[in-house]
């Protein structure tokens, strides 16, 4: 969602893979737009996660390198992406049933703003903005198991995208689990957040220097 | 004996689309987006047009036929949509200033209650409950209703005049398979739509050489094919790997 | 629907083949249990008929002879069908969509009654009889563009199943726009039926005196 | 890796259905009805089930498993289905003295209704609206509403614990495909469960060996797969011709 003056702490790529290690064995996922993608390179070990994409693939892997990908095969974000054996497709209708439903394990989604109540933002990029980027992200925000968001810590200007209460219009209510963001991994809780790891070489200190809401071991 | 579906080409795959007409168009990031059916709308004009689909275009290079260019070409009063902007902030997409200045309306609809408003006016079903959107701003001013503890929003069905496909096989009577990703809404709109056109990547097989069980889309529901000529001269889904480090 | 005592003017095939020169070209037509099905057996001629059973099968053809059959397929009646070249299979709940949307033409079905004012009884044998076989003709009954009936013009015993108003419980009200019987085709027009044509060697008045309510040419 | 969910056998694959469990089973005259799940389901014994399916059973010979046999069995305490007697009325089902008796309690809903509220239950969507049965004694102090001039009956999704299924290809990760009129309510019934039981004709192919575009029922619905063997041992469907004459 962010820019690319490096910011301090977890990669992208680390965002994702720490993420993805708090997938269960068996689960079902379903990957957002943007660096949520990037967990589908992680390496899951001996857990069979099954990778879901809104646009009704069930089932797929890795982005393709350049010169391998097959054009009719692309994940939420538009990559093109391999299919692990035992995929499947389905229509769009078909896809979001399984999401409604409650089929999906975890989704993960990028945001603009993470509540310490559990709301988030990622649809609009301004409350009075003319239009805006549902996608499918109000679905999977009010149906799935647990909703993981991975996000910058902070805006390009340095304000916390980790805020007490949601100043955007919100995607869905009380419903974040988790969120990575490349100071670490914390967790909704109520009037804070709790911080469950700390990147490293990142000091509690400067991240409540960053966080709009306070932060709990 | 059935008759084949397939016309010469794609100005007669077009023909008489009126204006006012609402138009639902497949396609999703790319694969089964009916590129070269909306390049021949362009050209055949119809105005005032409603059109569903899941985004009035991207902001990817190359840029390939979209909604978004339908509204530049003054054809479109309203798009119904899943994105009516792009998701990074950074990414401004050409219909947004048509949008900022009024010159076209747009229905912002979360992604899931797209694809099922759709088929379920392709099922005779004229309104459903959804837990999706309750508490956001979708949801204001809306009619809910509880069911079994949580509270549900009311949709109705969102019926289209014509659904534009992709697909990438088709038999003569208008069974339809799609490849992979491409299928997306396609199916779905196809149960929506009044009339059906479909672009078609392989050569038409004959009736009989499709296996019914692998039908996607059953050909009672199709009435225009046309085949989509090899690159340059016809329009397929381009690579897209997106940049997200 | 009813017996063997060889009844009055035309045969089973003959009323399902009368009914089916009725279809246009280019019609969806679903054909229910019982005599309906033999109009999958009838000569279309040059019209493209699609012939549609509710458990989802598109473009079947005729019953195939003993030794002859595919296990896997049946039409509506259960019985072993063959398939037409640009036949293809969907599930259950889309059946019913391709139904309740409207696409079906026509729909051929079996009663118990059929009243002047379009009202039909097919799914409950008394009035006061516990369970019942509706299965898709409520379904259809409401949806279908146009719904056809076949049944013999008399009970066992004698009995009009034309009437001016049914005494079953109903299928579905004023939804009946053609009925074929052993004594020829008729129209529900209000109060009575008007006589579409009349089967071989049956005259008017046997045809009043077998009916229900009144007849107009 | 993914895990096979292939089981040892026909016990194994009814073991630990509960008593007071909703089950809904697949077929529709025969084609796709889990014969083998219903016998290992009698010898099972689990009581007091609630059972889903289009009938409770033929009134053809030769007699296959069916639900009726359940209800004779003592086990079940209601049925779900759109048929509780049978079309002709010649035709008594041994299962219409037990409902006579209000030995068991039967809900009839319209096939397309019941199929409908299986997949609404699969899909989150916890009521819909439908034409049918209006102004029918199944619409008798139900709830209505008028859309777009028509009245339509609001109808609730139908969840279930377990699906009984027969397919005739699986994987070993449970994709499903159905050969022809075998389809019928088994993707729906998927879709309802929480627990999906399916008996597979073929021999259960590597994951991987499926083509992704022809998978009928994805693998993650689906939990246990049992493989029918050949007849005599295992059950298959009977041929049915009807004598319309």
């Amino acid at each position: 969602m962010s820019g690319d003056a490096a910011p301090k702490g977890w990669s992208r790529q680390q965002m994702a893979d720490r993420l993805a290690a708090e997938f269960g064995d068996g689960w079902i996922v379903n990957l957002g737009v943007g660096i949520p993608t990037l967990c589908s390179n992680a390496d899951t070990g001996d857990r069979d996660v099954v990778f879901h994409s809104e646009n009704g693939v069930v089932g797929y892997g890795p982005v393709l390198p350049e010169g391998q990908e097959d054009l009719h095969l692309v994940n939420a974000g538009g990559q093109n992406v391999s299919l692990r054996p035992g995929a499947a497709i389905v229509h769009h209708a078909d896809s979001f049933a399984l999401i409604r439903s409650g089929r999906i394990d975890a989704t993960v989604m990028g945001a603009y703003e993470a509540a310490a109540n559990g709301d988030f933002a990622n649809w609009k990029v301004a409350a009075n903005a003319k239009g805006g980027g549902i996608g499918g992200a109000m679905d999977l925000a009010a149906c799935a198991r647990c909703v993981f968001l991975i996000l910058e810590h902070t805006t390009r200007r340095g304000a916390p995208r980790l805020v007490r209460r949601c100043a955007l219009p919100v995607t869905a209510r009380r419903v974040v689990t988790l969120i990575a963001t490349n100071y670490g991994l914390f967790e909704p809780a109520g009037e804070g957040f709790r911080v469950k790891e700390l990147a490293p070489g990142l000091t509690l200190d400067e991240a409540r220097a960053a966080t709009g809401a306070p932060l709990t071991d | 004996m059935p008759k084949s579906k397939l016309v010469s080409g794609f100005a007669e795959a077009v023909a008489g689309i009126p204006d006012g007409a609402t138009i639902a168009f497949g396609g999703f990031a790319g694969p089964g987006t009916p590129f070269n059916l909306i390049r021949a709308l362009l050209a055949q004009g119809a105005r005032n047009l409603t059109c569903v689909s899941n985004t009035t275009g991207g902001a990817h290079q190359p840029r390939m036929p979209d909604i978004g260019m339908l509204v530049e070409n003054g054809q479109v009063r309203k798009v119904v949509c899943s994105f009516t902007a792009a998701t990074r902030p950074t990414d401004v997409l050409p219909f947004a200033r048509f949008l900022e200045a009024g010159q076209v309306e747009a229905e912002l609809v979360p992604q899931g209650t797209l694809a099922e408003r759709l088929r379920a006016a392709g099922s005779g079903i004229p309104a459903f409950y959804t837990p999706t959107g309750v508490g956001t701003e979708v949801a204001e001013g809306r009619e809910t209703r509880n069911f079994d503890g949580r509270e549900h929003l009311l949709e109705r069905a969102l019926p289209v005049d014509f659904a534009f496909l992709r697909a990438h096989q088709a038999d003569e009577v208008g069974n339809l398979r799609y490849r992979l990703a491409q299928r997306n809404f396609n199916p779905v709109m196809a149960m929506a739509a009044r009339t059906v056109v479909a672009e078609v990547e392989e050569e038409l097989l004959p009736a009989g050489a499709m296996d019914p069980d692998s039908v996607h889309t059953p050909g009672i529901l199709v009435h225009r094919l046309v085949r989509v000529p090899p690159a340059p001269e016809g329009l397929w889904p381009a690579r897209r790997a997106e940049r997200a480090r």
